[in-house]
């Protein structure tokens, strides 16, 4: 009796909890805070939040591996977030729903009314590969205990894309997954933050003034044929690429081709909302103290800053450099929505037009380079998969 | 440790390099199909696409046959009226 | 070819059924008659009904496990409710998502508006542990073949909640859970039958005409932190519960912070009824007649009774040395709501309350001591995990 | 460095590329092209088109087997298509789960109202085994490489109705699979196309102009009591249908039930949505160019319009045969609504009608044997997993 | 190879003869039902079934207890009222 | 089997001997956040929510470009209008 009454105490978390642990339940309260106080991402930074508390009481278990003895038999069952993170994470089936979802969701149809756009989607992942070097840097100064897949999973942070980081980060660097997926929505954010002081620097009040023509209007069938046309290019260049584009391609078609919209509205909310919630739990698995309290975590959150600004930054001159040499003027501001963070970014390009001139409204024309950003990040990441792990 | 930083410059070029070959081809494609489509097939363009929380388009199994009967009667009293 | 049809013939229900099964399909028939004509929570006991039936098919292999030959390579698939059962039952993961459901489904609003209340739901469990008491006494008589661990997932019956119940016996009595969640669920359906005879038995019509003090309103940010206290609490005293009110805190949480409303609509529409449909279909999986046509069955089901029996008067007593401490008046009758059985009992009390006072609506009042029963049995089941598991 | 870049055009696409996936891609793209632009069974054949296009795409890894050392932990994860295949179509699963939400969304009334239509669903299915015996003859006089699983298999494909197809295939040919579902899926999406020249050279104008006298209407009761009567009956007599039809009949019970409002709707949305996505995308992992481009496949699409041809006319010739004995006169047009392909069948046999005589609705008529033959092909589906695999 | 041929035989004729003889029994099954309940549960005939994608009656956990204790505070005042 | 009755027992002593302390911790604790939060936040208290079948809001994704440019620009004349 006493002896049970002293392992009930052993059994709290007053007894066992580690210093690591607490730091780290501190860390999912501010997530959660921010998510709900300050509006961060909430939809992911919640459950990553709540993730990162429950992982981290000692004792509960949300982590423990189920027990099996030799004939099979289940001895012992396993936690909540051990089923979804290998379930889901660790496969890369969460994020590639959810890609899928944000498929259903995109309208590529200011892309489409101005390709030219992609340019500037491309641009700005330059974001991603600077980071990398700088990751590699701190590496090879020895720093830092970075390898090249870590360095390619750091970098893209600078993609401004969720699922994005998740996948590669599951496949490059599982351990430093938390890290990178909390830098990467908090950063995506920041946008409003991040974004403006960049994109006044680099840019004239007159150039910020440039008005934009009118786009054209785009056919239904253009929508349809533009998923098709993505996934075969991709098939045929960078194969690598093709989990993630052909899903989001998938879903863009089921969004589009208008003879399946059950499908494409369960993608985009039921489905969608499903993994959301289970992806954030076990992403916030990943918020352990020893994968996430350690020199790592805070050149992670610098080196996404800088991959944001960079990314930022590279658009932006992407933009000018095209509005020299392009007939129709390119206001430059619309370069910064390169980075994707959809549909952050495109806003902030227009909120700051909309500052130089009342009358500018760039919101359609940020939103061609911004959703070319979710295809040019993808793409980037193709080539880290290939490259890192080839 | 040169190796890591000669890797990452070589990913560094590589990644610019295909991302900014495959966004180009692709604005070649998306271009051309476009011009393709727009010749062969001229059509009107499309309003803005519709909210995602619409309700979902019943799929035909969710017509019960009471309803399509009735539509059916309701169709055909029609045509006889006005013929 | 006669040879095939003596085949055929060896295969139909016919020739194969035994007694036992013949037993069990009617057993399950039963459940989705109570569930359909007497409107016993239908949506748990008409999967559950159906479940038994379809396992205790003879042939149809609703519960064959898959076989492998040596290479790993499928031979022959399992059957739907082994995938279920093994899946989403036996690891947990059905009941917490249920549990996960049932808290973005619940409003603290009332019981903190009079924490007091939380003491009605604790008194309440007092059902849980004289029924663990029971089942040790016709355990240790040799009456039945019932362990500590028996006993404990037995107790919880009395805890009137059917996700805490299922996950509970999924962890100590596995072998019992068809039993106790039938017996959970049908008793929870007999409340408004169970439960006034009693309350009238230990309250003079003057006390049941006590009317209470209209609730103060509660705010926002109260109902926002209230989550996050119990999560904490719960970390430091009793990480044994933390999968379950862990889950549930999550839930409410999603409800309360108004930023993630989509999440919180999914998961108590499309997620919770998806996982209701396999949760009843896995339950009733362990309706095999192995398993339910035994003596236990009937001590199960009488200790149940008990269990909601003396729960709701405990609850009642509680209230009524409540009472006569506090200085604002309690109704005893809200003390029976304290079992849980959201939001049945509530309403019973409120109906009994009403039979004495035409004029008195203890509804909001009784909500405060359900909903903190809830809170109460998952701590009860917390301990239970920790003292026989540990 | 040049290494690398070798490596990279090794990986992609154009280096890759074998001439069968090449083909198999533009397989893919055609199911999509007949799904968008001919209305061809879009729920289904535009996920099984984009699966077959993912799939062979080289170097994607859509169906990679997970890796995993000796340790048990993962080194490489699987495919998205692997995991789907493997978790939801090899284990029969998905297809269950669609079958439950059809059972959901199936109005039984019309066959209730006259239960003699039975005989024609059950007519009908004599497409499904002159079938099998065709798919024999091929395999016996060793043209193709058929063995009796396989035309058991191919046989279905005259039940008209996909889950069925694919739940025997997968157990009985999963090789023939993804033929077996295009051939299935295509069919019936060219019932309007197959049945009419059909169904006008074997009955006369006279007879295509009978009309037939009022449904009675049904009461819910005997809506409720229908599925349950004939799971009782698969107990009886054939246990290896109890998963199709105890699923499918445990659907039509949530829906008709009135108790459990919430969980057939989710039966028939949310869920059969998500399920459908993922089933057509496995699928389509299983059109590959090994298992696709060969004979057997132009054989089975053969095999699978002859099984649509001979169940649409011995649904008729029943329906004549009936018109003769019965007392109450019998449109023959409605038989070939007995190859199921709800409700297109339904549909065409009251169009047929409608040309013959302006004033002849035969829908509801029509709906009786349409929704017959779906329990007729299970029964069919049963037999034959009871006769191959016992 | 004959052996595949009288195993489709033997397939078809069992199959066919029991696909006939389920659903035979099912019709007299299904007739004999009908009349016993219409027998000794004389009902109403049901309209058509609403649509699938009908809103899905919230269940009973639904209900705010706020919500519930308005109505029943609305229901008790009419009732007063009328009596 | 005497071990098992004291097991039980204890059980019950130690079950619910922390139910209790639990939940009488937790009402100090809830207490004194509601305390603390009406202290330091004082808030207008909410009005019952709403039903869970409510429609979702649909998140920030979910607005189209050209709902937001229209939006935008409505806001925009209105302003100049009223300045
Ligand atoms: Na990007
Ligand atoms: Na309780
Ligand atoms: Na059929």
């Amino acid at each position: 009796m006493e002896n049970k009454l002293l392992n009930l105490y052993h059994d709290t978390g007053i007894y066992q909890l580690e210093l690591g642990q607490f730091v780290m339940i501190c860390v999912g309260l501010l997530l959660v805070y921010l998510a709900i106080k300050k509006g961060f991402e909430p939809l992911l930074l919640l459950p990553i939040g709540i993730g990162a508390v429950l992982v981290n009481i000692p004792g509960a278990g949300f982590m423990a591996a189920p027990v099996y003895d030799a004939t099979g038999h289940m001895t012992s069952p396993g936690g909540l977030q051990y089923y979804i993170y290998h379930g889901g994470i660790e496969t890369g089936l969460f994020p590639l729903m959810i890609f899928m979802g944000v498929g259903a969701m995109t309208d590529f149809g200011p892309m489409l009314a101005n390709p030219k756009t992609l340019l500037l989607g491309a641009a700005a992942q330059f974001g991603i590969f600077a980071t990398v070097i700088g990751a590699v840097v701190l590496g090879a100064s020895g720093l830092m205990d970075f390898t090249l897949a870590d360095a390619a999973a750091i970098g893209i942070i600078g993609g401004a894309d969720g699922p994005t980081a998740i996948f590669v980060a599951s496949r490059l660097a599982p351990d430093l997954l938390g890290a990178i997926a909390v830098a990467a929505y908090s950063y995506m954010a920041l946008v409003p933050l991040i974004q403006p002081p960049i994109m006044r620097a680099l840019t004239s009040k007159e150039e910020r003034s440039i008005k934009m023509v009118q786009l054209r209007p785009v056919t239904k069938k253009e929508k349809i044929i533009f998923p098709i046309v993505v996934v075969i290019l991709v098939a045929m260049f960078l194969p690598s690429a093709a989990p993630l584009l052909g899903m989001f391609c998938f879903g863009n078609l089921m969004r589009e081709c208008g003879v399946v919209d059950r499908l494409s509205d369960t993608a985009q909310n039921a489905l969608i909302n499903i993994v959301t919630i289970f992806l954030g739990l076990g992403v916030g698995s990943k918020l352990s103290s020893e994968d996430f309290l350690n020199l790592e975590t805070l050149g992670i959150l610098g080196l996404g800053l800088v991959a944001f600004s960079i990314g930022t930054a590279a658009g932006i001159l992407m933009a000018k450099l095209m509005n020299r040499f392009s007939s129709e003027s390119i206001n430059p501001l619309i370069g910064a929505a390169g980075v994707s963070a959809v549909p952050m970014a495109a806003r902030v390009a227009n909120k700051v037009g909309l500052e130089a001139n009342k009358q500018n409204f760039l919101l359609m024309h940020a939103m061609g380079p911004n959703v070319a950003g979710v295809i040019g990040s993808a793409v980037a990441a193709g080539v880290m998969l290939s490259y890192v792990g080839g | 440790m040169n190796g890591l930083l000669e890797d990452g410059l070589g990913l560094m070029v590589l990644g610019m390099g295909f991302v900014f070959l495959f966004l180009v081809v692709l604005i070649f494609a998306t271009g051309y199909m476009s011009r393709l489509l727009n010749h062969f097939f001229p059509d009107v363009p499309v309003g803005p696409k519709k909210s995602p929380t619409a309700p979902a388009v019943s799929d035909s199994l969710a017509v019960t046959p009471q309803m399509a009967a009735v539509i059916t009667a309701a169709v055909h009293q029609h045509r006889n009226k006005n013929s």
